[in-house]
């Protein structure tokens, strides 16, 4: 959202229907839009402020850095002004939380580096938060939020689908949950890897959720395309996504889950007792 | 390209002539002037071949007379039945797939499959797969593992289908589950990379134990238009993005991601399809007697490990 | 019907009578009529229901005022999150399922849904599923098998839809692979047949280890008024054809083809959905502690076995 | 097809085009019309006899017989003369042949008995067919001919679709493979159960599948049916088949497919050698 002049300013603008909102109580709401509803995307820190059981989070694998390996022109200097801006190593944070008591190993997406996009070091931190959840039999929760690979990284970043793949491949066959929740937007080449093959894929209210860009898509076809086509609500009616929540029930959906599909797993009771 | 269609035309003239000539000795006079031309091509060819760049590489594994999946499959196996359907929503032409033989053990085959001319392009929508096309693959996947047949995949696509049906059918998450029902094999998987290894469309079939790599086939994230559209608002740096790319099968080895470049004829692939064919099979045959060795959940392991280790990083 | 509605009509004219009587005696006097128009009215209900045709039957399975699957849930069991989507093409709302707690274990739930009104019933599709609902219960299946969820079903469907859409999709497939998905499971099963039990868009999520059966339930290969037409090439003969096919809850308990049937309280399940329920839960968690002793290979064979002894022949 | 008036008249008329043809032509080209191509049904006995290996069909399971479990009306005396027309105990047929030279289970349906319906004594024949199968390791080959569901066997009838249909899961799950052949008509309850969940589905041309009788199907919705609307081409075109093959053809395909997908059984190499 535009936050006016000074970043400390105390109102906003919403993205969506223009109206004027209080800072504070755009935060106090989520970032949502109390007119139109619109869900503003959010920050990593936020989302797990806000999802999560408070102080429970612990990062891990922060030691994880991109190493240009393919001297990509001008991907130094890209990755570096995106360090900068939002303080992150690279577009995922990986960790361990709890969501209304239950352990979980979690990755967040961030929109804000380089467009969420997933490299070397995003696909090996959703790889190990899939895995983490296979050796602590603990469920998996991934906040989605990209455009798609990164290019600068080239093919290794389109193995980073089949890795990833892998280990929801492996999670399935351990039983561990997964839970993936789509936000604004999840895209190409994350959509068409780990973030579809979910066990529950939620969504957050008119994301935007596809594998081409619509130009492309809407070029490609006679068919006319649908006016929300690639929003949350059209993917829904496709059967692509089991439900679409509002971030204010997010924290109750997922722990509702969590704690019913992760019941089986060994000493999941007795850390909730 | 001059000089070479010159010769080319001059060796064909003399061949030509060659058969209706009577006069003594000039047939052999004429053979030693086809044998000279045919070293000028052949040096002319290594020549172009040693200069390519990546976009002309990526024109190469375009290139129509580029041999295609079904060449492959009709010069190197036999027996093959096609199988078609998802049994969800339709027919995809865009892969083709169905057991056949290998020598004398049965196989899995499924591949991308372009076409030559408008009509056969239109029927195989490019190469494009639509999630169909996907969903059947799986299902395939699936029967291979039942009956113990070994996976051959040969990868030559663009992109998947991005229209808005498929978006509709869920092309994402066919591409994903295929990939993830790869993983759940026990039974042995090879892909072939042979022209055009387009991104999540090629991926999606090529989650495999070996990935073999076509000498002038291409493997990448993106196209090079649209990666330079992309970066610089300007389809037209499409060389610079190919190389930055770094699309071609010796980058690929180089960074680990393919198992071997199967080097093709002089003067790539379609000037000599048998021969291409022929090192395409023994590469299959070598990379299965490999996996042979190994128990059907080592298999499996093997082809977690392969890709896991995959990304470059600093830690 | 009249006497019925003219007792429950005067019983509720009493109770709200009864609430501003304010004359000393007058209360117990309008209570002692209640209870003698209540015990006339329970008497009225007796006779009706005990004179039930099968065609009757039908009628009452399929009643508007009938719980359908939805309430159920809501009485038996706590913290259900519905999950939609097949994955392949579509949302379907002729099938509601999700995760549910009944007592203290988590379940996977499912079951058709129909609606009270028309907005609800053309939501629902009537509760005809397409493919896309088949699909969705096939995922759902394989989820409760991965996290070791118990499924509780609840049967109650005309028929699948079945419209050129759905043939296009696949409708026969879907319902066969939903079977097959069940037979699949080493977790146990329970289905409950609650209205309308419609030949295969029911049996495509009722292949379970134990078929509970509502009393007025009905279960049945196809709809009397199809059976009628095909047979006897009139329609109006629904009521031979309702006799002829035994589709009744005591029929299909006395050929061995339901496990329990589930007593409804005096004048159907809509007069006390609470205590229908009631009946259904223990049904339900009865099922299950049985199907508890077993182990998950066991259950499979379970399963197994109680539909392999299903046939009636010479032999 | 017609066979005029005495049965061994020497012309046919085809069903189809309504050309004349010689009988001896006719069966000689497996009553498959010269002129255009249709495909008329065929006896249990002619599909075993162009089918499989000469001689190699031995039956089984010849005891089972019907019981009228429900005295349904007219039912007894209907299928006495769906018997006495046919010669065959039931619709189904099963046994042991061999397919070049490959020993498979086969049942074959045949839509002469009663519109090939299915009660109990077809549900049970199929199931034995895949377990056999299974029992000895060979594959199965099932041709489909029926309208669906015996209905004057009531509930029973709809039990045998899922009692089949657990069969077919005890082939995946043993890898036996199972090929389908639907010929026409296949329809209903026999399509949603055993006949749509091989692992390979083959169709004779222009055989009529599907779930409800076009009729119902055209009225329930405002989606224009195709003309193909449930002919085998239009099925294949919907992904629901795996090929279309012309009954001259159908012995190679089958045993190619037999062969090679059967290659793994214990002891099948053996056989072949
Ligand atoms: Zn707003
Ligand atoms: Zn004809």
């Amino acid at each position: 959202m535009r936050t006016g002049d000074a970043s400390a300013s105390r109102f906003v603008q919403c993205q969506n229907c223009k109206k004027t909102l209080f800072a504070t109580d755009f935060a106090s709401n989520l970032k949502v839009c109390a007119y139109c509803g619109h869900h503003h995307r959010l920050t990593w820190r936020e989302r797990i402020d806000w999802t999560f059981d408070e102080g429970s989070f612990v990062e891990t694998d922060t030691e994880l850095v991109s190493g240009d390996p393919l001297q990509f022109p001008d991907y130094q200097p890209k990755h570096l002004a995106a360090q900068e801006k939002t303080g992150m190593a690279d577009s995922v944070v990986t960790g361990r939380a709890t969501i209304q008591g239950v352990p979980v190993s979690i990755a967040i997406s961030d929109f804000h580096f380089m467009g969420g996009s997933m490299g070397s070091v995003a696909g090996e931190k959703v790889t190990r938060a899939l895995e983490r959840g296979c050796d602590e039999r603990i469920p998996v929760v991934i906040f989605c939020a990209s455009g798609g690979a990164r290019m600068q990284e080239g093919l290794l970043s389109l193995m980073q689908m089949a890795k990833s793949t892998a280990a929801v491949e492996r999670c399935q066959r351990e039983g561990v949950p997964y839970i993936a929740v789509f936000t604004d937007p999840t895209m190409a080449g994350v959509l068409a890897s780990y973030a579809s093959v979910a066990d529950v894929i939620l969504s957050e209210p008119k994301a935007l959720v596809g594998f081409a860009g619509a130009r492309v898509s809407k070029q490609a076809q006679v068919v006319k395309a649908p006016d929300d086509f690639q929003q949350a609500e059209w993917v829904l009616r496709s059967g692509m996504l089991d439900r679409i929540v509002e971030r204010r029930d997010m924290r109750a959906t997922l722990g509702s889950l969590v704690r019913m599909l992760g019941a089986h797993l060994r000493g999941l009771e007795e850390k909730l007792a | 390209m001059k000089p070479l269609l010159d010769l080319e035309e001059a060796i064909a003239q003399l061949k030509s002539a060659i058969v209706r000539e009577t006069e003594p000795g000039k047939q052999e006079e004429y053979q030693g002037r086809i044998e000279g031309y045919e070293k000028r091509r052949d040096n002319v060819l290594d020549i172009m071949f040693s200069r390519l760049g990546p976009w002309e590489e990526v024109l190469l594994a375009r290139a129509d007379p580029r041999p295609y999946t079904l060449d492959y499959v009709s010069a190197i196996f036999t027996d093959f039945i096609e199988l078609d359907g998802d049994r969800r929503a339709g027919a995809d032409h865009a892969i083709v797939a169905g057991p056949a033989m290998l020598e004398d053990r049965p196989v899995m085959l499924l591949g991308h499959q372009k076409g030559r001319n408008l009509t056969e392009r239109t029927f195989r929508n490019f190469a494009m797969a639509k999630p169909e096309g996907y969903r059947k693959a799986i299902r395939l996947f699936e029967m291979a593992e039942r009956f113990r047949l070994p996976v051959v995949t040969f990868v030559d696509t663009p992109a998947a289908d991005p229209g808005v049906e498929s978006e509709s059918r869920g092309i994402s998450e066919a591409i994903a589950a295929s990939m993830l029902a790869m993983f759940k094999l026990t039974v042995p998987t090879v892909s072939v990379i042979i022209g055009e290894g387009g991104s999540g469309g090629a991926i999606g079939i090529a989650a495999s134990n070996k990935v073999l790599m076509q000498e002038h086939a291409v493997y990448s994230v993106i196209p090079p238009e649209g990666c330079a559209a992309i970066l610089w608002r300007d389809p037209a740096k499409k060389d610079k993005a190919a190389a930055a790319l770094r699309l071609t099968s010796k980058s690929a080895l180089e960074l680990g991601l393919v198992d071997q470049v199967l080097p093709e004829p002089r003067g790539s692939a379609y000037r000599n399809p048998l021969e291409a064919a022929e090192t395409v099979k023994d590469g299959i045959l070598e990379a299965l007697s490999e996996l042979d060795r190994l128990s059907p959940q080592e298999v499996k392991a093997h082809r977690y490990s392969r890709f896991r280790s995959m990304g470059a990083f600093l830690a």
